[in-house]
């Protein structure tokens, strides 16, 4: 009935080829490292990956990239690693880019039960061909459609035991709002706690959005992402 | 210094005499970023759309991985800062919670729009929070170089790079002159210290109107 | 204790057979309400749409007039409990995140769809989350009396009160039996202690199989 | 430049007649007492009040109804106060009610700079009336547009003098919500502390969406409301 898993086999038994999956990060800040370094292990095909970035060149989505795993990618901003661009002349890739506010509205909908919903973010660019234009009290808007996944792989700070999530400044970012809009969600975290030790008024994700817990092995250090020990 | 550095340097301390406080500011990457350092006023607050209201200097012994602005390099936090979630950190752009946003372009053209995000020709691999910045921000300020690296200019009678917001940006400052837009027209304000009129006109294909006297009365 | 109250206990008694953890449950006024004190399954975690996850009965001593439930009644928070919004905890309720809302009902019809908010001929005065938890709440039970004051069937044909969503419930608990809904149709599951066929039939206006017998194999 | 009023009308002044008003609470927990009190102080008249309730009878912003200040409600259960229907029947009141959950949600896309959104809610039933629906994924959803304030009057726990806000147990409610959702937002809290005191990672509502404090001088006990002191 535990939440935790010890074993990352076990925690990424949930991916299956041609899933979607959110992995939370702003680059390398924040994503789950450890469980990314583990689908680099699993063998898994076909994947759609909603992200702000593919990581870095050869590190974090990064190496899954290089892996061919991932046969498209929903994001904002690929540019912070310039591979993408090379498997995406290729062929080897599909994009599909969304303003950065767009992306993660678009998950805090697929999260809270809302179907789409109307941004004035994109209205006149070419980010905004083929969706439909609405005006609402004299303002334009885009119409955007909630997204979900499969599977969250997302990271956090600490988690109690009942799977209850705080986050790390500005590692926070996407983490929350994937935790809420996937068909299952696993968290790696810096430290495990127990209920009750994490304020009630302090948790960002309560435990109803967490289905997996597994330590962190990977950390992101100045010097880049090291072993944790 | 190089002098691209201090071209950047003299475009970022001017941006930043157009920030009194109390405001909330978004500074983009490039020259914004420069702004920040020429701010003593304590009422002004920087934000950062990766979730950060309170943005400021890290010294190098202090730096903290986790903790960085959205151009991805490490910055402090100031005592009464916040951090939260993506959604909520454009909730507070898109909303209009956000006084100034300043922003670097690839062209900006005579009514005011810009493009900044995608180069025709080459893959569109990145957007980031440019759009929403652009709807949202109460006041956008462009800072950037007044031409291209092969010195064309880059105040264009009219965009052809792919535009980043139909909305018209309010000021575009350069390291020749200062500009701001009003009803879908250029107003030159201002000429940096040591130019000349004509090297403005020179270097600036966008019609632009002459208003240094109205200014200077 | 009156009759009432011993009638609503049975109910609320049987409810909470039906929740087994892990799940999160949200229970409505009334009846639902009472639902909690059946429940030892430290992993049946409760949720208040006006912002907690982590409700539990109170001391009289305890009482913080702050920390209620959705009908205003003090609680208290569980070990592990957190706080958030009203619109998060609708967030929670209609993105799918709440296992089994437990709710009253003025009337709930033989395809399970219910009426719960309003009366006709009467002002609308309130609708509060009935209409989300319908829509959101993975599993939905309606516990109620089987009949309404003056005796008629609260089970019917069709509602005629306005219905709370065309989403139909799941299980229906009464004083007298227990049925779930399963493709439009009602299955009588489970007669309460006492009670005989007969009688569920003479009190129940709407249409419903026995499946008694396929139940006890 | 202090956010910080000591005065009640002064916090008020910002309310005129016919505006548009976010008064925060769940009937009268986490309601700003003490601002809704200065209110029936004020000469205002035909205002829209946007409350999940009316208070209770007399109580709250029952008293402004006493007072037939509110020309219009907007809210999701008024059966709370019973006299709103005493008023409603004679035509004093317009009333207008919402699922909590589409109140709540369109409070957060009136702050968040979205025109409007689909949601399930209420689809088919006699609050969806006159309202579009539309099919997304297979699944009906009605249109519901963002709701905004002229002013917020809202109830924290602590204030720093900044404006970051946190809030007491179930009293947050609809609060940060309003704050993000009216042009002017006034907050009445327990305490005010100095900038620094509310880590950072707990800060609920960034000072960025709050205009004015003001200490609270009427207190919810389980005896009913009190003045402070």
């Amino acid at each position: 009935m535990s939440k935790i898993h010890q074993d990352i086999e076990k925690a990424l038994a949930c991916v299956k080829d041609g899933h979607t999956l959110m992995v939370g990060g702003f680059g390398l800040i924040g994503a789950p490292l450890t469980l990314i370094d583990g689908l680099t292990k699993k063998e898994v095909t076909e994947l759609t990956v909603i992200s702000n970035n593919l990581g870095e060149i050869g590190k974090g989505l990064g190496e899954l990239l290089r892996q061919k795993k991932i046969k498209k990618a929903v994001g904002s901003y690929f540019t912070s690693n310039r591979e993408v661009g090379d498997y995406y002349q290729k062929g080897e890739i599909e994009l599909e880019l969304l303003p950065q506010g767009t992306l993660s509205e678009s998950m805090r909908a697929g999260g809270a039960g809302i179907g789409g919903y109307y941004t004035k973010t994109g209205v006149g660019t070419e980010l905004a061909k083929g969706k439909e234009e609405r005006e609402i009290n004299g303002i334009k808007y885009i119409f955007e459609p909630a997204i979900r996944a499969d599977v969250a792989l997302i990271r956090a700070w600490k988690a109690d035991t009942l799977g209850n999530l705080v986050y790390y400044k500005t590692a926070r970012n996407f983490n929350p709002l994937m935790a809420t809009a996937a068909d299952v969600v696993i968290v790696e975290v810096d430290e495990i706690v127990e209920p009750g030790e994490l304020s009630p008024e302090v948790i960002v994700t309560p435990h109803l959005f967490v289905d997996g817990i597994i330590k962190a092995k990977k950390i992101l250090t100045k010097e880049g992402v090291i072993d944790y020990e | 210094m190089s002098e691209k550095n201090q071209i950047q340097d003299l475009i970022a301390k001017r941006a930043a005499k157009e920030l009194t406080g109390p405001c909330v500011v978004n500074l983009g990457i490039g020259i914004p970023t420069l702004v920040a350092k020429y701010i003593e006023d304590e009422n002004v607050y920087f934000h950062t759309e990766n979730g950060l209201l309170g943005v400021t200097d890290v010294e190098e012994g202090q730096i903290d991985p986790n903790l960085v602005n959205a151009g991805k390099l490490p910055v402090g936090e100031t005592i009464g800062a916040s951090f939260f979630n993506s959604a909520e950190s454009f909730a507070m752009i898109r909303g209009g919670h956000v006084d100034v946003a300043i922003l670097g372009v690839l062209q900006v053209d005579q009514s005011g729009q810009i493009a900044n995000w995608a180069v025709p020709g080459k893959n569109i691999m990145g957007v980031g929070g440019a759009m929403d910045l652009l709807v949202g921000a109460k006041k956008v300020i462009v800072t950037t170089t007044h031409t291209s690296k092969d010195g064309k200019s880059k105040l264009l009678k009219k965009c052809h790079f792919p535009i980043t917001s139909t909305r018209s940006v309010d000021m575009i400052i350069t390291e020749l002159a200062v500009f701001e837009v009003e009803e879908g027209k250029l107003n030159l304000l201002e000429l940096m210290p040591g130019i000349t009129i004509e090297e403005v006109r020179d270097k600036t294909e966008a019609d632009f109107i002459d208003q240094l006297k109205e200014r200077a009365k």
